[in-house]
């Protein structure tokens, strides 16, 4: 198993890492039984564009280097560009990963939704294509979630 | 890779110089097969020979009971398959501990589905197999019982020589994994009751590639590896003559410094995990504090993953290990982590330092200050330690 | 042992100085466990990825088609084993030669023993498989075809495309026994219709205890040593880094000398052949002249038994082989030398010569003056000749 | 597999190699078809003493040296001496034989006696303790004795 360059500089130099207080939209996905937790916080002007966005994650290279990625990805970009993230486009942006830990990226793309549905929640609207999402959690402690995918 | 504090001594050593030095011969002008008729080839079976007698003495076995193989791996797979099929038509149930390396877990889990029955015998929560769990689940058509000698993720060395006299006392046959403690601490064969011993050279400073199976003179073990007449026409193959000769001049010197190198090794050892235990919070040692190989150091981190706390650590130039899934390319933490009974977010967040006798205090000490950093940037980065500190658990 | 000629490179072979040279940088500093996450272990990562596609090349396979193991012997007992297990509900019936390996004939003959059918194809009197035979034998319940490449001690280069077209056309899976061909002559699976391959690095000139097995991405195959999750899971056991880097260096320099080794090879072969058989009496050559190894002289001579020759010219600083009963430990001669036809008697009194591309002329010359003395000196010995003689046969 | 030094002394310099023409008793035993032939020719005086015995061997190294060694055991023996010459007593002078060789000095032993009993019948005379010998054969071309030992 070996990572691409960006994927060790994205976790060497994993870029906004952070919180935001009072964020627009919270996601939090994955599982500590399964080793991967991700949370984004997502700052979104009046105009639907995403002014900021920080994260934390607890989970292995792949799983900080993607959400590291995504959170670039997505940052200045209006809520239906960003909703159009997919695990490929972080992949792809990172230079692929290791069979294993595609997963990750699949949790990034899942953390992104997440936090937008939670920014859609809050404000009352309604984002086309944005489904609630399956597994969000938001205290990481689900130790009763079953069999890791 | 120049300056790396290598703490993964329990996943590889380096070769001795002393090591190399005894093969570099077999390396290059002493090349012949030790099956041939030849002299060229009977100097080259004289020197297996002399090998086999050093690692005989190092577990208080004759030079007749050691059968050379590839490694630890092949060792504890020819030993527990060939007692099930040639002990089939006895019976069919096999006992072993939920704390065994995957050579023996696996192997025992192929079995099941072949129709044998195994039943994997608990821990305690400091890693030692629970004795009266083991005589309890003993039947009258168990063949097999095969207990790991020292484990390699926690170190914990388990009570053998018990097991061996339940075992003897019950006519079964016992099989010990010690390729962690084969060379690393004393092991006496008769004594103890132990009928299957594996072990691997280079976990002792010894080459890749190659390991033996002790198997004592009263058993009948068919081969795994058919073939020609080699190793007494138990397990055929062509010798690794320099191989062999190291993993010899490994046991050699393992036997002649073993006392002084684990009082040293116990001191450092438990140095390092005072200090840890004491200056990073919400960690835990994992393994009994005692009965616990001298240079295995294994503690959990709270709130954080292993894989990344591991490729940062190696950022600093430290090599160690982690029991979270994402290591190994499995999805759960280790099994031995979680027989324990620590919780799997706990399990993920583990690291193992293992050292050698060329581990030096200050080489610790480095790597104390670096898990210091690694822990609290990775925390800071943690959602679950955000949430820790929210729910004021922290 | 200075000053040997060695002529004994079927049984083994000097490890090539460049492939030590590549071996000593993971024989010293490099000591990482490719499997670790750490930057230390992932270089040995590479180094063994390298040497799995100079292997994959010399035969036109995928890199992710090699699995590497420990020598010959457990590549011929995985791909046969496993495949009869695996097929075990299909069917039951194995075909192979009469002039296999003992790795793959004593492997054939235990799963005679489990329950499995083999049916063993003979071979000509040039020591070549009989095709109408082999495709005479194929049932609805055959799994299986194992034919060797070339063999050990005739030499002799079987059909193996012939018998890959016919395996592929009823759909049977074919592995071969590759060991002596492997890096001496070209090999393409593809072409050859070949699913499983088994070779072995210390008989091109790469270190003993290594050697590999060929699986053809569209076949499936179970472990034989289960365990950690090394070869994509399908061979456990640390990685031999050594032994792996040296072995995919000595498949490169394999591949880059090939054609002009042979040629010259071939040219010392046929020049001893012809001497041998012109210049000492009632002398005979073992298999094809010319569908044989490049480096492979087998030769009878009557009246006289094989050990006691090579001892003598052992003496005389020749190294060679025999297939002599007295020289393998067991009382029947090579079943080889009786697949092709030989009475005993005269499978008794061969002598085989492996070359190799550092056999000079001169070594063969010295070793044919050698010869002429030591039959002439046992015939005077032999009772045998002593008949013939007074019988006026001779 | 190795050879004592006795073995290979015996071996590369073996005793007694050769023929006796009109020998007093000649015995030969063992068979080409499992490797070994051993053939053993006396010279006995009138007062039953072996002035001088000779060999031929087709055979391993073990095989050559067990005759040798035979024959230089009986040699200016009387018959009843050599009468006792066992394998056993072969293999100690040797200094041991490898395990898969001791059937060498058996059939050492048992060409002494095929040669002893030769010369008993053309002499017409019983000796004790000897009879007649299983397998000796005068022409090695038994390719049917069935299977080696
Ligand atoms: C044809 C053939 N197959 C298999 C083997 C076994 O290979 P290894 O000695 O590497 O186990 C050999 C050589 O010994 C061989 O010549
Ligand atoms: C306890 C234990 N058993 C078996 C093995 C397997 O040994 P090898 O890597 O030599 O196959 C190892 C090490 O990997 C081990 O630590």
């Amino acid at each position: 198993m070996q990572y691409s360059a960006k994927v060790m500089d994205h976790f060497t130099n994993p870029r906004n890492v952070g919180e935001i207080e009072d964020a627009s939209g919270v996601g939090t996905v994955g599982n500590a039984k399964c080793g991967d937790i991700m949370r984004i916080y997502l700052d979104i002007d009046d105009d639907d564009i995403i002014r900021d966005v920080k994260f934390k994650t607890f989970g292995c290279g792949a799983a900080v280097a993607t959400s590291s990625m995504a959170t670039e990805l997505i940052k200045g970009k209006h809520v239906n560009e960003a909703l159009k993230l997919t695990n490929r486009s972080v992949m792809d942006a990172l230079d692929g990963l290791p069979a294993i830990k595609v997963h990750c990226s699949v949790l990034a793309e899942e953390a992104v939704r997440a936090a937008l549905w939670d920014y859609a929640e809050k404000k009352g609207i309604k984002i086309d294509g944005l489904e609630k999402p399956a597994d969000d959690i938001h205290d990481g402690h689900h130790e009763d979630l079953g069999e890791c995918d | 890779m120049p300056n790396t504090i290598y703490l993964d001594n329990a996943a590889t050593t380096k070769l001795k110089p002393e090591v190399l030095d005894a093969m570099m011969p077999f390396l290059t002008e002493r090349y012949g097969n030790p099956s041939s008729v030849h002299k060229f080839g009977a100097d080259c079976n004289t020197a297996c020979e002399d090998a086999r007698r050093s690692i005989a003495n190092l577990i208080n076995a004759k030079d007749n009971e050691i059968y050379f193989t590839s490694g630890g791996s092949e060792s504890d797979n020819w030993a527990i398959k060939s007692v099930a099929y040639a002990k089939r038509d006895k019976g069919r149930h096999i006992i072993t501990s939920g704390i065994e390396h995957h050579a023996v877990m696996e192997t025992c889990e192929f079995l099941a589905r072949e129709g044998f029955e195994v039943t994997f015998v608990g821990v305690d929560n400091q890693g030692i197999i629970k004795l009266d769990e083991l005589k309890a689940a003993i039947r009258p058509d168990t063949i097999l019982i095969s207990v790991i000698y020292a484990n390699n993720e926690i170190g914990t060395i388990q009570p053998i020589k018990e097991i061996g006299a339940i075992a003897r006392s019950k006519g079964i046959i016992f099989h010990t994994d010690a390729v962690q403690a084969f060379g690393h601490i004393p092991i006496d064969v008769e004594k103890e009751n132990i009928n299957l011993l594996s072990a691997s050279a280079h976990k002792i400073h010894g080459p890749k590639g190659v390991g033996m199976l002790y198997i004592k003179n009263s058993v009948r073990l068919l081969p795994m590896i058919h073939g020609g007449p080699h190793e007494r026409k138990r397990r055929a193959g062509t010798l690794n003559v320099p191989g062999i000769v190291g993993f010899g001049k490994a046991a050699e010197l393992a036997k002649a410094s073993m006392e002084k190198n684990n009082a040293e090794l116990i001191k450092l050892r438990n140095y390092a995990i005072d200090r840890i235990l004491k200056e990073i919070p919400y960690s835990r040692l994992n393994g009994d504090r005692d009965r616990r190989l001298p240079g295995n150091i294994n503690i959990s981190f709270r709130f954080i993953e292993g894989e990344s706390m591991l490729m940062m650590v190696d950022m600093k130039g430290i090599a160690a290990s982690t029991g979270s899934a994402c290591a190994s390319g499995s999805l759960d933490p280790s099994h031995v982590l979680l027989a324990i009974g620590l919780p799997h977010e706990i399990a993920h967040g583990s690291i193992r330092m293992t050292m050698s006798e060329f581990t030096t205090k200050e080489e610790l000490d480095h790597t104390i200050e670096a898990l210091k950093e690694v822990v609290a940037k990775l925390r800071s980065m943690s959602p679950l330690y955000e949430d820790a500190v929210r729910n004021k658990e922290v």
